[in-house]
């Protein structure tokens, strides 16, 4: 019996365990490890209107329990993608496409062109901390994710999923800001803005100089955003940040989130989707647990 | 889980481990390797010095504190290799063919040129392998059916007389394999360079890695990290 | 000769380095390690006008290359600290108060009472996220974290330091407001708000369901947010957030702190702060730093 | 640095660490542990089982990612101990003391006992030791000159005659540490108990490790952990 069955915004996943955006290239790339097809979803790498190449230098830097990245939406633009998009869509799991832009008319050209795309699910990027125009900018401030929101949710026909920056003054209020403009979920957190310096070459590492930090080490901080989150709005929240074992996502969903993405976990634990699909499964057979809705925001 | 068998200090700050590991790979490839649970965070990339089917074993130099602390593991400590990935070396069509590395670049070499001799015997190689400062790291080199040159100190190139060859392989700091390429460009037919690049999934997954080349940017691990010399836009 | 000697807020330290408040008692503990008046400050365990027993139920959490912690800022209150304030002073050092409080009249009472003190700065602590009243309160918004530092500045003799908290909407929004309501200077940052779940109890760890994250993991996101705030005004700033090394220090100093302070770093490694005097100094010799003014904000 | 001379498995997950620290210490003191270099974060408190000047050694038991790692080192390994911290047991001035330890928590009465027989030989002494399961880590008990009484699985207290003793150190649980504190409050003149508290610095700097007592907050680490058993509110 399958005891994670998830439903997130009128989709039936088979388990609450997603593929974070710009972690799992566009479902196929950790298939010699296991079938993508056992994830409850996966988020594609993050896309937008026109091709981007991505940012120059270096594009990681490894923190103590954590990783910086500045990769800058490198991707092939949406149109290339939705000419193959029948790649990602044969994977049989809740499939979503994380939507980036430079501007609101790219924002909406995008998930027009989307529209004719057999995907489940965008996933509104607006807390992108790598490109310099658009990303992050949206979700920043109450009023223009709320905008960016209420603009999408009019062309696409595609459930909306709002993924928060936890650099915005307030994430739980962007939330509900989304929510009351047609958002259908919420997913965050991003990765936080922060910095390496070389002191070698006396430079910031970087050459935008500010990256996205993620990974085990903002687990604390991106839980209790979730836990936040969760109590302000009454759609479905996603949490994520740092997940790197079942137990940490029994922690997010416990806190209420409706499932959970892995993202930087991936990159040490090529196996971790899997062994957290199980892991979740096994803890709600131990525990009695019919279905993973009986623990979910127990606290 | 690999078995560590042995891991040879080799004299400036190189190693040899050895690993019971025998999954075949091909020269060139790498695998993500992690000596460790949790920290470090990621898994380190480091090219096969040699794989015979039986034991896998990888050439490497201690510069932070990943390698720091595979040099610490001791036979019967056990190793993550997480691969083999990445393309490695393509067949090489040339009959009179260099291998060039510098440093710990000349790591992915060794198995290279055992390769291609146990394939076509017939081919001339010639390795030369610039190191900074001499070690036990040279001696590993001996046993190949080639003709191995060292230097110590300076530049490589300094000792090739690339007329004398139609394809080059070469692997070491990004600024030698331009130096390598623009010597050899209009001399040798085939020219391949391994690229490094930092590294986090290792397989195509992140873009963490992404090399510019004259086809568009590509994943150092997964469409490399071996590339046509002439693709490349070196930095 | 010595390479570190740095000034802030009208002091001749020693060299940049201090003890961050909370991690270090009042000066002496660590005693059997190092003496204290090696390091160019100390700030002490954060005082408040009424003595606070701290929070109860667990107090620390350990996270990925992080502390959570919920100590409650328990402290014997001013005026028993002022009455053996000799044994913090007789420490060669800058010998700085911590200065915390559940509304403004306490605030400004405590700092009434700390002038007849032989001490040389106040801490102003409006960033402690683990009491209920006051605490990070104040420092969440610029008008109020104006308001206070102004007010302590009417009463206080004691050049001011106020320290923000990364938790704020915009923490160098803050700093600016509080460089121009008379601040002497700034540190940052104080901990993040975090939170972990027990998921055996099923229930919050701590008993504030959220607490303060410190240490390596938050070093990224601090760094940044100093690099910020040092553009943003022109009086000196102290970093501060996981630092564990001389090249951590470094690098905060090279992002434009005049000062750095070590917390977490402390527990791990009691000889923290002695080996990173040593290692800024050597440092300075070995590339020909007559003082380390010469890196200063190089970035 | 210590250096490890034996890491023995006693079997019910508990180990014996025998370390070339030969740093004097009073039973009840405890060191931070670190057999790592920086992850995890925070050092691990861990009781003085033995130490006679020339070695220290210690019983723990795995529970979770720290002890784990000190149960995988091996002799020759290094490993960090920063101490010794805290009071310790006091001089006991009864004739007829009971040593009363629940689990892991039997670690520190074995330096008590043998420090009390050496200074007070006429003195009689009685271990009551619980644990869950039984294993090796009873026999390490076995050469104090001390009557020692074993329970496994049930409640200590089942096994101890409060009215023949007249002072008592007790560790362990806190749940249990209660229960004895309870039954001989009335009996014995002297109750010490040894707390166990979460800690980050261990010299009284953090105030994480807060001891609610009579006389107000007290620090486990360095104002206990032993405390006066009528000083403590148990929890
Ligand atoms: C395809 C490939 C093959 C390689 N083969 C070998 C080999 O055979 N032998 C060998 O000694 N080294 C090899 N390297 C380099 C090796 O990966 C680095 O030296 C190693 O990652 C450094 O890790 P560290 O923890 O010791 O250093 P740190 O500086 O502490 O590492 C911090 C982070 O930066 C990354 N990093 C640091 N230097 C490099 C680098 N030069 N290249 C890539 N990432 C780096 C690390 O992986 C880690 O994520 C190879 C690199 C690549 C990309
Ligand atoms: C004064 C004192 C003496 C002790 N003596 C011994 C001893 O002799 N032998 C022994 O086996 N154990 C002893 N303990 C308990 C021991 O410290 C913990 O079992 C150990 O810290 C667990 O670490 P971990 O990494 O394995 O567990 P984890 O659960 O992974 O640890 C996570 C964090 O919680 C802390 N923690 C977890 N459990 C405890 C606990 N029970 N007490 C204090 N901190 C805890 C850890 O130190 C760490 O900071 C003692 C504790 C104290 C306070
Ligand atoms: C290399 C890398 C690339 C990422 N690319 C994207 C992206 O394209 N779009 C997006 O919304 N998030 C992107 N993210 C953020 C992750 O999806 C995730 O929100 C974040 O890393 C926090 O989760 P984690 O700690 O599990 O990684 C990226 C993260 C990493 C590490
Ligand atoms: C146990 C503990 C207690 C603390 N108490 C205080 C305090 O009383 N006042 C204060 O301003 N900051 C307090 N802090 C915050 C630190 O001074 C510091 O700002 C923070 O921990 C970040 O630095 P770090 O990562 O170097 O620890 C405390 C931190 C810890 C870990
Ligand atoms: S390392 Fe992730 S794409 Fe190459
Ligand atoms: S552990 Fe820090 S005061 Fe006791």
């Amino acid at each position: 019996m399958n005891r994670l069955i998830t439903k997130l915004a009128g989709f039936n996943m088979k388990n609450p365990v997603i593929a974070a955006s710009g972690t799992f290239g566009y479902g196929h790339d950790y298939e010699q490890y296991y079938d993508p097809s056992i994830l409850g979803g996966i988020s594609s790498k993050g896309l937008t209107l026109n091709p981007k190449p991505g940012n120059k230098g270096i594009r990681l830097w490894e923190t103590p329990s954590g990783l910086l990245n500045s990769i800058g939406l490198e991707n092939p633009g949406i149109r290339a993608f939705a000419r193959e998009v029948y790649k990602m869509s044969e994977i049989d799991t809740m499939v979503i496409v994380n939507l980036g832009g430079d501007n609101l008319e790219e924002y909406i050209e995008g998930a027009s062109i989307l529209n004719d795309s057999p995907i489940d699910m965008i996933e509104l990027n607006i807390s992108c901390p790598n490109v310099k125009a658009g990303g992050m900018a949206f979700g920043m401030q109450c009023d223009s994710a709320a905008l960016i929101t209420r603009e999408i949710k009019k062309v696409t026909k595609h459930p909306l999923m709002v993924k928060l920056s936890p650099n915005a003054p307030n994430v739980a209020d962007v939330g509900v800001a989304c929510a009351e403009s047609g958002a259908d979920a919420l997913s965050l957190v991003n990765t936080f803005q922060g910095m390496a310096i070389d002191i070698k070459t006396k430079k910031a590492v970087f050459e935008n100089t500010y990256a996205g930090l993620s990974g085990p080490a903002i687990k604390p901080i991106a839980l209790r955003m979730v836990h936040q989150t969760v109590k302000a709005v009454s759609i479905p929240v996603v949490g994520l940040g740092g997940i790197s074992s079942w137990q940490d996502a029994l922690e997010f969903i416990m806190a209420g989130a409706t499932a959970v993405q892995i993202g930087t976990g991936n990159f040490p634990n090529p196996n971790l989707g899997k062994e957290i699909v199980r892991g979740l499964q096994k803890y709600c057979e131990k525990n009695g647990i019919i279905n993973i809705d009986e623990i979910r925001g127990i606290i | 889980m690999a078995v560590i068998l042995e891991n040879r200090d080799l004299g400036d700050s190189m190693f040899l481990m050895i690993t019971d590991h025998g999954v075949d790979s091909a020269p060139g490839q790498f695998y993500m390797v992690r000596g460790w649970d949790k920290y470090p965070l990621l898994s380190r990339p480091i090219s096969i010095f040699d794989s015979d089917g039986k034991t896998t074993k990888f050439l490497y130099r201690v510069v932070g504190e990943g390698t720091d602390l595979l040099s610490k593991l001791k036979p019967g400590d056990e190793v993550q290799l997480q691969g083999p990935y990445g393309n490695g070396f393509p067949e090489i069509k040339g009959n009179r063919i260099a291998l060039v590395g510098g440093g710990i670049g000349t790591a992915p070499l060794y198995l290279a040129a055992k390769e291609i001799k146990r394939k076509n015997p017939e081919k001339e190689l010639v390795l030369y392998l610039g190191f900074e400062n001499s070690s036990h790291a040279q001696e590993l080199f001996e046993d190949i059916e080639a003709d191995a040159r060292f230097k110590i100190g300076g530049y490589i190139t300094d000792i090739i007389d690339f007329k004398s060859h139609d394809a080059v392989l070469t692997c070491g700091p990004e600024a030698m394999m331009k130096a390598v390429f623009h010597e050899a460009k209009d001399i040798c037919g085939e020219i391949y360079v391994s690229m490094e690049k930092r590294m986090a999934c290792g397989v195509g997954a992140c873009l963490g890695c992404t090399c510019e080349t004259k086809a568009g940017n590509r994943r150092t691990c997964k469409d490399g990290p071996v590339f046509e010399g002439s693709e490349v836009f070196f930095e």
